[in-house]
């Protein structure tokens, strides 16, 4: 060990199985966000079959080969396959690998001091397993019968009886869920073990905060979906029947070979057992960027930081038994439905107060409106719909007719597209000088955002009235129905929002790799930010900081009067603080 | 590298009194909890919702060909296995590498013999007897979570062998470290060791 | 980059939605209706028409919530406005470091959380109790037995002596017996197999659900019912039908690739044509061999 | 595959008004003939008028569609069955025969199969073409052979793929969206055998010389099957009989 | 983990105690499964069994009984609560259904 100090690891160990935390946030940074990009490309091909049903995909439609679009039209079984792949891709393997893998795996251990992550060869098993899981979710695509077909919740017994490319989801999903649990027990343990000197728990960002509280669901809320991806595989491959009724007649044959026994509801709750938590996976990393990017851009404390925690601690607690409102259409009866409904109004409660505290937090600051914070003050709104959005779909006598239909995907979509994603936007733009050492062009992040923002809305707005129209999701062609055509005119505006909102992500692209090598050079604190990430330089070497830093105050201690600058960073004394430079 | 500059490696953090090991393995453990805890859910839901009569009835003690005295021996090996796991980490603490190792090397052959009786007299019997996953649910779940607990034992018999055997060397560079190591895998094994308590009475007994 | 530019960009990009939007809207031609049967009912951009007599309930709360969520997110809306105009960066103004006392935050989120419970206890638990737990007398209701399989949408009406036959999985033949009917049941003999859904009007109904292979969603749009239809197990829905009409039946969960053609045809009429078309629909029409050649 | 209107018309007008399936060149001599009789009531197997009201679309392509189950020559005497297979079993030995090269295909029309009843060789391609305005799903349903399942939701189109079966006794291959709809496959290893037409005969030929048994199958009725010795080129005639108990 | 030799040597004792007492309970589980007790008594008392044993394991074997770190215990605590929810609110939901409903398709 004594020798190998100076000597400079190989490029394979430095880049590819590297074991620092910072290679590894950027690996997972880079790999989730061309999921990203290509479940957001599998979307803009759904919404052609939507928008224009039956027609020929134009220039791009013979690409996809005869099994999936013959001439150049689009299939059901590939139009299944889509948005499936799309549900998981975005979620399993875009948004969470970036929130936790990438942000939280690079910014994390910086904003509490720590040289690592607590297990650093953990962290690099997390991202491989990680990949694995993406290689086979992407392989799956190419096997007979395509991809997995029966929706991201792969509700049984359609998925037990579906194609083999149900099969490599299951296997995809265990490797990812595999990763998640190595990834949340490396995140708490480094949370609670590595923070510096005078990093009490409330002195944390609320970034950290966030990622801790996600681990624990991570944690807790996973394992039951691997036990459940387990039970379809054995259904799957050994023919048992944990999902399958007795008597089953599928197209016209009776089920012999099956023993019959099981309950498809077993695996909803399950699969929902996990899948509400990751909701909350989802959105609450998203509110800890989002509050970092707010503080520092309003130069002034976070109203309601404890207010804040404390909801975010409750959220994470009830999002374990809220799972069932997304089951009150099997036959639920008065009892458990309201038992759930009551749970669900309740965790709304929470996010009321977060959200209020970051918007109140705008009050008698001084704000900057740079990228970074544009994006974070449109997700505000656009979670305020997402939310408020749910309240109906909460009830379950609303539910009744709103279960399944479009509005049900304009309020998820609303939570963590214009939501989640834009918090990721803002984590981008603001930590990037961090991780390169330049900053993005701004002009081009204007352009980005401001398209993003009205097109994204175009994407979605329209989803709220075909929902009220009773317009099922997951409809290959909705204009067989009377109610669906007569929204048609909404899918199609819906569908051109989408594919402008695509043209509107190339500014950011451009912008994401021209500015690696061509954006202006930044000092280690261009934001003059409080946290302690600033302090280490920009990018942070292998060990992070020079001197291990001790903290003396809170995170967000802006504008603070008799102070000489209008920042008081963590690790700086007090009396460096007010001492005029 | 990284384990000299990683703080609380070895050493217990002065507030948590937990070093990072002994704390991950504890979340780690908590997980497992859940992952069992699906299946326990799984078995419960299915045995409630199985009819009383008919060929998807939950079968009763002679039906399910189950041997408690084979799962009765087990029960003692694996509890046995504990307990010398449990003794190893004590002599490793009182600096007593041989008998630490005697005690690893024990506990590695109970273990082995455990998954032997499992395979040989349980798993080739009744695949012999033509009883498969897919003869009724509750065989799914028998195989499901003795196969799954089994994998768990196997898996932990690896992590035995290696601190046997290569492992063994950490004890030369710094004996706590060791001990430490050998201290969570403990903690995993009677975790192991745990959830077969519970999977004995709920299939073979009940 | 100065302000003026990020005002200029964003004017021009609303001048050019304000364009594109109405374009696309409007520009586009009337995709062709599959069905070939007209349906009844007004169809637009709110809630679908609605011909149930307790279905009024479930648009009211929708629409309640609605009026709550709306007003709540416009008062949230014009503070946060107001705070990005009135508090932005600008020469001379600094930020305040402490907090502002804000009791108003306390009492709207108690606002909230006591107008929520109104909403649950006093609207959609009663509305949900009715839904599931107080079926119609058995005598008075119209039953149907609706059995899903991928996809299609079969009905069983019980016949004149008011009893479904037995049905077995064994006994199911695509062609022949899609029920699987019993043929040794005395019950099954009159039992009556459609694909259209027929109702009295201004009866109510009882539907029992059930599947053959996967988890279907038995909607009804016009009537607000919704309910998954699990195979393995049997589950009622009851509504009262109250305007005459031809309507839709969809399925509302993803039941594999045709999911979208699970669609039948619900028809709304007085008594005596139901009880003629009860009568009519079993009737097997011989087929004229010579027609094929 | 965007088929013109041409293609699929004579695909339907050859499999409903010409379909024999097509006997490759075996470089036997003789031949097999007959006729499947039915002995039995036939007001007991009436043919009866398709509702096809759950998808209107289906009037589009053929006003009527009637069953397919069995039917009956009523005019001939005695009475002959459509729609059977007629194969040889035994008798071939080990001998391999070469595929033949012409394509079978099936068609959905006014949404019913047409043929009802396919015989092919094993190797042989299929294709599948869709002539309704309207969705189809073709799902078959075989031990053998792979369950295919292919949806064509346009009109005029084929589905992508060419498949070629393996030999299995006749399965059923049925339609998803229109439950009335089912057609029945048989796949054989030899060149040996056909599908009855509305007349009722069949023909089997360019076998060598030696002793066969043949078999019939119907849908409703099952198999039955006969011995016959052939050789010298000459003609041989074996009639079967379904006789279905009342 | 500050524990001197003299203290870990202690344990020994209360582990092989430990041993025995499990292995008579398993043998009493055992036992108990030949009473042809009722069936929700059978569930209880082999579950309750089992639930001493499991204890006896965790405080002794894994140390809980000397364990000061309150990040362990919360984290027991949580775990056992939501393992409580998830293995007993999909059961109680078995029970609550809409008047009616049969399990069964067939009938």
């Amino acid at each position: 060990m004594s020798g190998d100090h100076h000597h400079e690891p190989s490029f394979i160990r430095k880049y590819v199985f590297s074991v620092d935390h910072k290679v590894i946030g950027v690996q997972y940074g880079i790999t989730a966000l061309s999921f990203l990009f290509l479940g957001f490309c599998l979307m803009m091909l759904m919404r052609w079959q939507l928008a224009y049903p039956g027609e020929k995909m134009p220039y791009i439609g013979n690409i996809f080969g005869e099994a999936a679009m013959p001439g150049g039209v689009m299939l059901p079984e590939f139009y299944n396959s889509l948005g499936a792949m799309h549900g998981t891709i975005m979620i399993f393997l875009g948004v969470v690998p970036l929130l936790v893998g990438a942000f939280g795996n690079y910014v994390m251990p910086l904003q509490i001091g720590a040289p690592d992550m607590a297990f650093p060869k953990l962290n690099m098993m997390s991202y491989w397993v990680y990949f694995v899981g993406g290689v086979v979710m992407i392989t799956s695509f190419f096997v007979p019968g395509g991809a997995a077909n029966s929706g991201w919740t792969s509700y049984p017994p359609l998925s037990d009886i579906a194609t083999a490319g149900q099969t490599w989801w299951l296997f995809g999903m265990v490797c990812l869920i595999t990763s998640s649990l190595l990834g949340s027990v490396n995140f708490i343990v480094t949370i609670i073990q590595l923070r510096v000197e005078g990093l009490t728990m409330f002195r944390l960002p609320f970034f950290v905060w966030a990622q801790l509280i996600t681990s624990f669901l991570l944690l807790l809320a996973f394992p039951p979906l691997e036990a459940a991806g387990v039970l379809q595989l054995m259904d799957r491959l050994a023919g048992t029947s944990f999902f399958l009724p007795e008597g089953l007649v599928v197209s016209g044959v009776l089920q012999t070979q099956i023993s019959g026994g099981g309950s498809p509801l077993l695996w909803q709750h399950l699969f929902w057992f996990l899948a509400h938590p990751e909701v909350y996976v989802l959105i609450l990393p998203a509110l800890g960027i989002v509050a970092e990017v707010i503080a520092n851009n309003t130069r002034k404390p976070l109203w309601g930081y404890r207010a804040m925690i404390y909801s975010t601690i409750f959220l994470g607690f009830m999002s374990f038994i809220v799972w069932a409102h997304h089951m009150f259409m099997t036959g639920m009866g008065t009892k458990i439905s309201a038992f759930f409904a009551t749970t669900t109004m309740i965790i709304s409660i929470p996010s009321v107060v977060i959200l209020t505290a970051l918007v109140i937090s705008l009050y008698q600051g001084a704000i900057r409106f740079t990228v970074p914070m544009l994006f974070a003050l449109a997700f505000l709104p656009m979670f305020a719909i997402g939310g408020l959005t749910g309240l109906p779909l909460g009830l379950p006598a609303a539910d009744i007719h709103l279960h399944d239909t479009y509005y049900v995907i304009g309020h998820f979509h609303y939570v963590v597209a214009p939501g989640t994603i834009f918090a990721i936007f803002a984590g981008i733009y603001f930590w990037y000088p961090k991780v390169t050492g330049r900053m993005l062009n701004s002009t081009l992040g204007y352009i980005h955002f401001f398209f993003s923002f009205i097109f994204i809305n175009i994407v979605f707005m329209p989803m709220f009235w075909q929902g009220m129209a009773g317009v099922s999701r997951r409809l290959y062609n909705q204009t067989v129905y009377a109610h669906g055509d007569a929204v048609q005119s909404l899918t199609v505006m819906s569908s051109w929002g989408a594919w402008m909102l695509g043209l509107a992500q190339i500014p950011f692209i451009i912008n994401f790799f021209i500015s690696r090598f061509a954006g202006k050079k930044v000092s280690n604190n261009p934001w003059h930010a409080t946290t302690l990430e600033w302090l280490a330089p920009s990018p942070p070497p292998h060990g992070n900081f020079e001197t291990v830093p001790v903290v003396y105050r809170g995170p967000y201690e802006y504008s603070v009067p008799g102070a000489s600058e209008d920042f008081n960073p963590q690790h700086v004394t007090t009396e460096a603080c007010s001492s005029v430079s | 590298m990284s384990a000299e500059v990683l703080p609380y490696t070895i050493k217990p953090h002065p507030v948590t009194g937990l070093y990072n090991g002994k704390f991950g393995v504890w979340l780690f453990l908590a997980s497992e909890v859940m992952l069992f805890g699906a299946l326990f859910s799984t078995y419960i839901f299915l045995r409630i919702g199985a009819p009383e009569t008919g060929p998807a009835a939950w079968p009763s003690g002679e039906e399910t060909h189950l041997s408690w005295k084979i799962g009765g021996l087990n029960t003692l090996i694996l509890i046995l296995s504990s307990v010398t796991m449990v003794l190893a980490w004590v002599q490793f603490k009182m600096d007593n590498f041989g008998k630490g190792r005697l005690y690893l090397a024990i506990t590695a052959i109970l273990a082995i013999a455990f998954v032997a009786i499992k395979f040989k007299f349980e798993y080739a019997h009744k695949f012999h007897m033509d009883i498969v996953p897919s003869t009724s649910v509750f065989f799914a779940i028998y195989y499901t979570m003795t196969g799954l607990h089994a994998l768990h034992i196997i898996g932990g018999v690896v992590v035995i062998c290696y601190f046997i055997g290569p492992g063994a060397k950490l004890w030369d560079q710094n004996r706590e470290y060791y001990t430490n190591r050998i201290e969570c895998t403990g903690l995993y094994w009677h975790f192991v060791d745990l959830v077969w308590i519970f999977l004995f009475p709920i299939l073979y007994l009940l | 980059m100065n302000r003026s530019r990020i005002i200029g960009i964003a004017a021009a990009l609303l001048v050019g939605v304000c364009l594109i939007a109405p374009s696309i809207v409007l520009g586009q031609t009337e995709a062709p209706a599959v069905s070939g049967n007209a349906i009844d009912g007004d169809y637009g951009y709110g809630l679908p028409p609605m011909v149930s007599k307790d279905g009024q309930r479930v648009d009211d709360l929708i629409i309640i919530v609605h009026w709550f969520m709306s007003a709540l997110f416009m008062g949230w809306a014009i503070f946060f406005v107001y705070c990005l105009m009135r508090f932005r960066a600008r020469a001379g103004h600094k930020a305040a470091y402490d907090p502002i006392k804000a009791k108003v935050s306390k009492y709207s989120e108690i606002g909230v959380a006591a107008f929520e419970a109104f909403l649950l206890i006093g609207l959609s638990m009663p509305i949900w109790a009715a839904t599931k737990s107080e079926p119609p007398p058995e005598t008075e209701a119209t039953h149907v037995r609706v059995v899903a399989e991928q996809f299609q949408w079969n009905f069983h009406y019980p016949g004149a002596d008011g009893k479904f036959g037995k049905t077995a999985a064994d006994l199911v033949d695509t062609v022949d017996n899609p029920l699987g009917l019993d043929p040794n049941d005395p019950a099954a003999e009159d039992d009556v197999y459609a694909t259209e859904l027929h109702l009295p009007v201004n009866k109510p109904v009882i539907c029992d659900l059930t599947s053959k292979d996967v988890i279907h969603s038995f909607s009804l749009t016009v009537m607000r019912v919704k309910q998954d239809v699990i195979p393995g197990m049997r589950i009622p829905v009851w509504f009262t039908p109250v305007k005459e009409g031809r309507y839709e039946v969809a399925c509302a969960q993803l039941c594999g690739n045709n999911h979208y053609s699970m669609r039948a045809e619900m028809v709304i009429e007085d008594d005596a044509s139901f009880a003629t078309w009860l009568e009519e629909v079993g009737i097997v029409e011989e087929f004229d061999e010579d027609e094929l050649d | 595959m965007k088929l013109s209107m041409f293609t699929l018309a004579a695909a339907v007008a050859i499999n409903t008004f010409v379909y024999t399936p097509t006997q490759c060149m075996a470089d036997g001599q003789n031949t097999i003939t007959g006729k499947i009789i039915f002995k039995g009531d036939p007001d007991a197997y009436k043919r009866t008028k398709i509702n096809t009201s759950k998808d209107p679309n289906c009037k589009k392509s053929k006003k009527t569609i009637g069953s397919e189950q069995v039917i009956i020559n009523k005019k001939s005497d005695p009475m002959t069955l459509r729609n059977v297979v007629v194969s040889i079993k035994e008798g071939l030995g080990k001998k391999a025969f070469p595929v033949s090269k012409e394509q079978l295909t099936i068609t959905q029309f006014g949404c019913q199969y047409v043929p009802h009843v396919l015989a092919g060789q094993a190797g042989q391609e299929l294709r599948i073409l869709n002539g309704d305005d309207t969705n189809h799903n073709i799902h078959f349903l075989p031990e053998v052979n792979d369950q295919y399942n292919f949806t064509q939701p346009k009109k005029d189109t084929e589905v992508g793929k060419v498949i070629t079966l393996k030999a299995e006794d006749p399965f059923k291959v049925k339609c998803d969206v229109h439950p009335w709809m089912n057609c029945f496959m048989a796949i054989f290893e030899h060149p040996f055998f056909d599908v009855t037409d509305k007349e009722g005969t069949y023909t089997l030929a360019g076998m060598d010389d030696g002793k066969y048994t043949i078999e019939a199958w119907h849908e409703e009725f099952g198999k039955v099957t006969a011995e016959v010795e052939v050789s010298g080129g000459k003609a041989a005639n074996q009639d079967l009989t379904f006789e279905p108990k009342p | 983990m500050s524990d001197a030799h003299a203290d870990v040597s202690k344990h020994v004792k209360a582990y092989i105690a430990v041993f025995a007492t499990l292995a008579v309970l398993t043998i009493i589980t055992v036992w108990a499964s030949t009473w042809h007790l009722s069936h929700p008594m059978a569930i209880a008392v082999a579950l309750a069994i089992a639930s001493v044993k499991a204890t006896l394991v965790a405080m002794i074997f894994m140390h809980l009984k000397w364990e000061k770190a309150g990040n362990i215990w919360f984290v027991i605590v949580l775990t056992v609560f939501f393992f409580v929810v998830l293995v007993s609110i999909p059961a109680l939901m078995h029970s609550d259904r809409p008047l009616g409903t049969v399990f069964s398709s067939w009938g």
